[in-house]
């Protein structure tokens, strides 16, 4: 069992290799891709399957007892977020097999992206804080290049706002290693839960906390640091958009969480307030910069900030209740928000711009591609009975039973407001007839193109309407890793191995 | 007119999608219609699956009188307006969907009211919000219909999303998210009842069209006539009704209920048929007593006497059934003859003598005149309202006027197209064919067998949902003649009154007109107000916030450190200087001066050769330091990066334009500058000194020193840990150099955006 | 000896952060340089500098005789060192490219992604 | 730059730190040195040659793009790792056997696709950077 939990790092990266040494044809780059991914997705369901049944499941790498060595540690969150990982990966490789261009892909877009998918799944299952850190860097490395490879001008100016922040961003993460290091004495989080309540030094513990909070802030997209992401997340190819806006984002609240529940738990650090406040301005100016654009992947962009805000405030809010829902959150919006630029995509295609007064008429033409938007972008509004609803109803049921009431109405305004700058892409580009008229009418989808870019569409749009239909087992799923989070004992049992060493 | 599109037989699809909707309208119908019987005692039926088990939700569904009542107006005009709007949008291209639309809003309405839990209530309610969002935009190429549905969804919206609160809070207090469960009396001494109330309330009037939320009904009438006589009077508008209906037990009967809805009730009644008059467009005059028949209904609803719930049900039905006729009227008459003005119509009735007949009757109705069902509504509301604790005279007169302004609208609507003076030239007629026919005709004559059989209507169709409104069993029974009583005397001067304000109507209409366009803030500009003020704030906010240029996100991200980490260690005071250690020994001196002199120059000077000489002066110092303190491998690993660096620096820097001439920063900005980064360096400074004051467990060095020769066979303890101890981190680490110099090479190699077209994206 | 490196970090983020803020996308590397630099300065800091042997176990002993340096800090900035070259080569080559497609070096001008008028968006209609 | 004596001399001092480099990787696991600093100085050559006689003659020279070459060292250290597994071990375990001249494991030939990585990164990048001149 516990060889799966190597798998998901593992696989992508051997087939990395093997793109970069052989398969030079675009057509064999794409079926290797694709191969490596499904096998990345069994692996990852293996491993799903085995912590359902096993708890959580670790091992030390290089055989080295924790905390000397680096452990890989799976529970449920890790595991629900390499599963939902792997989704993501093979939506992506498939879309792009129909929408990248030959010159990316001799230049390595498919070995980036499994790269990309690599340091991603390290990053949920790494136990050790540098090593963290490494993942990162193999994701924001590939990230790098996925976003400025065969761009033009717009794309490299958002590559370069966007390396510039999240290197900073990862300078930061790099600092706070050390100073958590040289504070504690150790890299393992497990480890880490043990010994900082020990040291007796809360103020430097919230310090070094906000610190960390600053890094993965920014590579979350929170206020006041997310401007790389609208900067950026527009520009590059759509299965890039797509990869990095259901991903890299939900891997800063993914440390986010881990961070401030294993490592600095909320009642030692009593950054509560900050982080409930930080949240839901991250929610009202998102949501506010999505009203004020009129580009269909700006107004997506700004979103993800917003609903990273929701899932923020899950955290903030603290309880059982509220951080299943942050998970249940992340979880949902990673399919949700990946499906919808990749629509943004097919959009582009069909009309002929991304610019919503350049574009129109899809309500006519492509009926089934506006069924299949209407899907997760009533979801991302939070509309019943999609993923979006559950997602929110959870941590307004949280912030009720916590008396947080302007918590409340702030999630409730936000979700309002959500609604109307989505519907502003569905009345543009799909209401309103298309300003060129019939002379704006592109080929329709057809044959290879029409599996490539619908098929992983409609696998992402049919996963939000079961997860709306049935929104138990996901939920399941997100109590026992909230459960896991805070009470760490079976966590810190199972990567010590029982005890401190 | 050889090809006209309407006489074209219907596609197999659009034909499929009609028949499916009306099988399931008229199942739901029958279904109902067998349990009927068991509901008369007052009974009701429960089903419940588990759902959402660790949350609470379960999809508990509840028939009992009132949902009884809602099915069977919803199923069986659901049916014959899927059986119209099948020929009314018969040449729209778009029809199928129409039809699916209705009905998808057919099932969702029926899931509304048989709903017992209330988030599987509320998943309904938002989805009618859904359905009628893209109702209301079908013709989604005019910007008005696009408009309007927009309106309607975010205001309905807002509405729902204060009633999703609201029902959470219910189900807090009350225990259990099933309705059924809950014990009526808890709620309304909560402490949380004020709370509730309001978003509740928020909730059903947005829905069902309240002052001052009534906007957007009239503005809805940009959807086909079949999906405005369904949704927007007959059944979607009144699922506002049916929630205060359903919850009447639970919250009403506290004066905060009581004066609400009757206030707002009463105002909304009497707007409503005050702008009702002043329409020539036909649906929007209908649309507006709509408005008025919701008024009064809440109004209704504010009472918790069995009087006026028996009145409340009766009018539901009444209205349902009048409304819908005439909006299907109205439909024919513009299918017919192209237009609803009218001011251009009249003279249709020798034409159009079936369709006459239906609004004929159905205005009757609406006019409350016996023996239509209409009229023994009005009676019931008149004895009511004399009933009515609180300022009688005042509803009484409240109800007289609309009434007798819905009187004249009547007329309008049933008189004036058919029986008035024809237009000249005639306009050239559009038969309608039966199906169109069919459902208008059954419908308005329901309204008068339902008058002419009082108890009937009032024994099996209003007893029921009274003894649920009330829940408790209150026999109803009807009858049309009640004797010479006041009722009867108000019917007569609405009546005469109604009459009066039909001859004089030109006037009144320039009279309220005047009155209406001096009104500061009617709630469709207050809509675009908040609109505008939306987008100003978004874009103020935006251009703050995300102004385009890296430097301020840099500058924001920077103070951000300052302010969370200075912050952070100010409140907690946790300064602290470490004290013993090691001396510092004169060569780590000069390095730091070193150090320190190669940073000044990078830092100012203008030429770029000076910089990169600079910084590789800074390198070897920091190389210096790391040999200094024993770490040979990391001083040789940070010499050779730091050659390789100044190497590919000169390479790709001397492409780049140079740092000479004027700096860009004006000399403030450079203050500025300097002094966030003095803050930045001092903040993170100060962080490290204070954790160098915590004593370092030196267990993981120790261990990996014990341990380098004996399990990781090596003796440079370094390396066993970057090869074997910790290789996890550099098989990431040198996936990073490899990724960094294939994607460095294809930057470089790969074409040139100058040959790429601009604006282009992929 | 720890408060004298501690300084010369803080030295070291405010003279980048100064050159992070120029207008000129080559300071800006240069600034990111720096910081680089300094955050591995801190990371050996943190690890706590000793005088004395290196961690080295001289041939034929399993344990060194003496007290040597924290190899564990050491193998940390190894690891950053080389992960901060892949990066910073990156990013100076990305800034090349910017320039040339972007016809300018300064920051201040580079807004392709973010014109300006994007900032007036359309009512919607 | 191509005079005689730089591009002798050039190619006498990228021999010798190929070789040198070779050494101080080797004698890594034991001695300052590795994988990282042996690679970085072999490239180090590798760029010396590339100023000095032009990126094509150092692609004659190499004849494996250099791109390859990390993906070769990328595939080596993956497969010390995978050895470990492959032995009913944990990934990244560290495997031994004992020759004559001394041990050899797994963790060498992880340490030699660190060697290849650096090599083959840096000598893509200075080609490119060159190559664009």
């Amino acid at each position: 069992m516990k060889t799966w939990l190597i798998a998901p790092i593992a696989i992508p990266l051997a087939t990395a290799t093997l793109l970069v040494l052989g398969f030079s044809t675009p057509r064999r780059q794409h079926a290797v891709a694709f191969a490596g991914t499904l096998a990345l997705a069994v692996a990852a369901i293996a491993l799903l399957l085995g912590v359902e049944r096993e708890g959580i499941l670790v091992v030390q790498a290089g055989g080295w007892a924790a905390p000397f060595g680096i452990t890989l540690v799976a529970d449920h969150l890790g595991a629900a977020m390499v599963m939902v990982t792997a989704v993501i990966g093979l939506a992506t490789v498939v879309f792009a097999a129909g929408e990248v261009d030959e010159p990316r892909m001799r230049f390595g877009f498919a070995p980036l992206v499994q790269v990309l998918l690599a340091g991603v799944c390290g990053a949920f299952l790494t136990g050790d804080v540098f090593n963290l850190y490494v993942w990162f860097e193999v994701m924001l490395i590939a990230s790098f290049a996925l976003l400025a490879i065969g761009g033009g001008r717009e794309q490299l100016d958002g590559a370069l706002k966007y390396v510039a922040l999240n290197l900073i961003s990862t300078l930061l993460f790099l600092s706070g290693a050390g100073l958590l290091y040289g504070m504690a004495g150790s890299l393992n989080m497990a480890d880490l839960h043990q010994r900082l309540p020990a040291l007796g030094q809360p103020g430097l513990i919230a310090a070094v906390a906000v610190l960390f909070l600053l890094a993965f802030g920014i590579k979350a997209a929170l206020f006041p640091v997310f401007s790389w992401l609208p900067a950026s997340y527009h520009t590059p190819p759509v299965a890039v958009s797509a990869l990095f806006a259901g991903l890299l984002t939900k891997v800063g609240v993914y440390a986010l969480i881990r961070f401030f529940t294993i490592i600095f738990p909320r009642e030692q650090i009593g950054l509560d307030g900050v982080l409930v406040v930080v949240a839901a301005l991250t929610m009202v100016t998102g949501v506010l910069g999505a009203a004020a654009q009129s580009e269909f992947r700006r107004i997506l962009g700004f979103h993800i900030v917003s609903q990273v805000g929701y899932m923020v405030m899950g955290l903030a809010l603290g309880s059982p209740l509220a951080l299943a829902g942050a998970i249940f959150y992340t979880l949902h919006h990673i399919i949700v928000k990946a499906n919808l630029f990749l629509l943004s995509g097919i959009s582009k295609r069909l009309s002929g711009s991304f610019e919503l007064a350049r574009s129109g008429g899809l309500y006519t033409r492509a009926p089934f591609v506006a069924v299949l938007f209407l899907i997760p972008a009533f979801s991302l509004a939070g509309f019943p009975p999609l993923s979006g609803f559950w997602a929110k109803l959870l941590l307004v049921q949280a912030a009720l039973e916590l008396a947080q009431w302007w918590v409340v109405a702030a999630l409730v305004v936000v979700g309002l407001l959500t609604v109307y700058s989505m519907t502003k892409i569905w009345a543009e580009a799909f209401w309103k007839a298309h300003p060129d008229g019939d002379a704006a009418w592109r080929e329709p989808l057809a044959g290879r193109e029409r599996v490539l870019l619908l098929g992983p569409v409609i696998a992402l749009a049919l996963i939000t309407v079961w997860i709306g239909l049935w929104p138990a087992p996901l939920f399941e799923l997100a109590r026992a890793a909230a459960a896991e989070l805070l009470d760490p004992t079976a966590y810190v049992a199972a990567v010590l191995g029982g005890g401190t060493p | 007119m050889a090809a006209d599109p309407h006489d074209a037989p219907a596609s197999r699809a659009a034909r499929l999608s009609t028949g499916v909707g009306i099988a399931l309208a008229l199942a739901a119908v029958v279904a109902v219609g067998r349990a009927q019987a068991g509901l008369l005692s007052g009974s009701s039926r429960l089903v419940a699956w588990t759902w959402f088990p660790d949350l609470g939700p379960s999809l508990a569904f509840h028939l009992d009188g009132l949902s009884a009542l809602f099915v069977l107006l919803i199923g069986g005009i659901g049916a014959l307006v899927l059986l119209y709007s099948s020929r009314y949008l018969h040449a729209h291209p778009d029809v199928v969907r129409g039809q699916i639309f209705l009905t998808l809003f057919m099932l969702s309405m029926l899931g509304l009211v048989l709903a017992d839990d209330v988030i599987l209530l509320f998943v309904f309610w938002e989805l009618t919000t859904i359905t009628s969002y893209l109702l209301i935009g079908f013709e989604n190429e005019k910007p008005g219909a696009r408009r309007a549905a927009l309106q309607a969804l975010l205001v309905t919206c807002s509405g729902g999303l204060a009633l999703l609160v609201g029902l959470l809070l219910l189900a807090h207090v009350g225990g259990s998210f099933r309705i059924s469960e809950w014990d009526v009396g808890v709620f309304t001494a909560h402490p949380f009842y004020p709370a509730i109330l309001i978003l509740v309330l928020l909730g059903a009037f947005t829905k069902s069209a309240q002052i001052p939320f009534h906007f957007w009904l009239p503005n809805a009438m940009a959807a086909p006539t079949p999906v405005s006589a369904y949704l927007h009077s007959a059944t979607m508008v009144k699922a506002g009704v049916y929630l205060l209906a359903r919850l009447q037990p639970t919250l009403g009967g506290t004066d905060a209920w009581f004066y609400t809805l009757t206030v707002v009730g009463a105002a909304t009644a009497l707007w409503g048929s005050l702008q009702a008059l002043r329409q020539t467009d036909l649906k929007l005059a209908l649309a507006q007593t709509t408005v008025m028949g919701l008024g009064i209904l809440v109004l209704f609803l504010g009472s918790n006497s069995a009087l006026a719930a028996k009145a409340a049900v009766t009018f539901l039905i009444v209205h349902a059934l009048y409304k819908s006729a005439l909006f299907l009227v109205v439909g024919i008459i513009d299918h017919a003859s192209g237009t609803r003005d009218v001011t251009l119509l009249g003279g249709l009735g020798r034409a159009m003598p079936r369709t006459a007949l239906a609004a004929g009757v159905a205005a009757l109705s609406m006019a409350g005149l016996p023996p239509l069902l209409g009229f023994i509504g009005k009676e019931l509301a008149y004895e009511s309202a004399l009933a009515l604790a609180g300022w009688p005279f005042l509803l009484v007169t409240v109800l007289v006027l609309s009434n007798a302004l819905v009187f004249a609208v009547a007329l309008l609507v049933a008189y004036q197209p058919f029986w008035g003076p024809p237009p000249d030239p005639p306009r050239t007629l559009h038969p309608a064919p039966f199906a169109m026919l069919l459902g208008p005709l059954l419908i308005a004559g329901l309204g008068l067998a339902f008058g002419l059989a009082p108890s009937f209507t009032g024994h099996v169709l209003i007893e029921p949902a009274v003894s649920a409104v009330r829940g408790l069993p209150s026999p109803v029974s009807l009858s049309l003649w009640h004797g010479w009583n006041a009722p009867l005397a108000l019917s007569l001067v609405t009546i005469v009154l109604g009459l009066g304000i039909y001859r004089l109507r030109a006037p009144l209409v320039a009279a309220t007109g005047a009155i209406a366009a001096r009104l500061p803030w009617t709630g469709d500009r207050a809509y675009d107000a908040t609109l505008v003020g939306l987008q100003t704030l978004a874009r103020i906010q935006t251009a703050v916030l995300q102004g385009g240029s890296l430097r301020g996100y840099l500058a924001t991200s920077f103070a951000t450190i300052v302010v969370a980490i200075g912050g952070v260690l100010a409140v907690h005071r946790a300064f602290a200087w470490p004290t013993g250690g090691e001396s510092v020994p004169p060569t780590a001196w000069a390095v730091a001066v070193l150090i320190l002199a190669g940073t000044a120059v990078a830092s100012v000077t203008g030429s770029r050769l000076a910089a990169i000489a600079a910084l590789g002066v800074v390198g070897v110092g920091v190389s210096l330091l790391f040999l200094i303190f024993s770490a040979p491998d990391v001083a040789m690993t940070q010499l050779m990066v730091e050659t390789l660096f100044v190497v590919i620096a000169s390479v790709a820097l001397l492409r780049l334009p140079a740092l000479r001439g004027p700096e860009l920063r004006s000399r403030a900005g450079r203050t500025r500058d300097a002094a966030l980064g003095l803050a930045v360096g001092s903040v993170v400074a100060t962080l490290l000194l204070a954790v160098l004051t915590v004593p370092l467990d030196p267990m993981l060095g120790d261990w990996f020193v014990r341990q380098s020769v004996v399990e990781g066979h090596g003796r440079n303890v370094v390396n066993v840990i970057l090869v074997d101890f910790r290789a996890l981190d550099t098989l990431g680490e040198i996936t990073v150099v490899a990724v960094a110099a294939m994607a460095a090479y294809a930057l470089l190699k790969l074409a040139p955006p100058a040959t790429r077209p601009k604006g282009d994206r992929r | 000896m720890e408060a004298l490196l501690a300084l010369l970090i803080g030295a070291l983020v405010a003279a980048s952060v100064y050159l992070m803020l120029s207008r000129h996308v080559v300071r800006f590397l240069f600034g990111l340089v720096l910081f680089s630099n300094a955050v591995n300065v801190l990371l050996l800091t943190a690890g706590r500098v000793r005088w004395g042997a290196p961690p080295l176990v001289p041939e034929g002993l399993e344990v060194p005789l003496e007290a040597v340096a924290n190899p564990l800090p050491q193998a940390l900035i190894l690891t950053a060192i080389v992960i901060g070259f892949g990066l910073l080569a990156f990013a100076l080559v990305l800034s090349v490219r910017g320039v040339d497609a972007l016809g300018t070096a300064d920051l201040d001008a580079m807004r392709a992604a973010e014109p300006r008028a994007d900032a007036a968006a359309k009512e919607p209609r | 730059m191509s005079s005689l004596i730089l591009s002798t001399a050039a190619r006498l001092l990228v021999a010798l730190l190929l070789l040198f480099s070779i050494f101080v990787m080797l004698r890594g696991h034991n001695e300052p040195g590795g994988g990282f600093i042996g690679g970085l100085i072999a490239a180090t050559g590798f760029a010396l040659y590339v100023m000095a006689e032009g990126a094509g003659a150092v692609r004659a020279v190499l004849r494996i793009d250099p791109r390859k070459v990390a993906g070769l060292g990328l595939a080596c250290a993956l497969a010390a790792g995978l050895i470990g597994v492959a032995a009913g071990e944990t990934f990244l375990r560290g495997l031994w056997i004992e020759l004559p001249s001394g041990k050899v494991g797994t963790p060498l030939l992880f340490d030699l696709g660190v060697y290849l990585v650096v090599l083959g990164g840096v000598v893509a990048l200075v080609l490119a950077l060159e190559e664009q001149r």
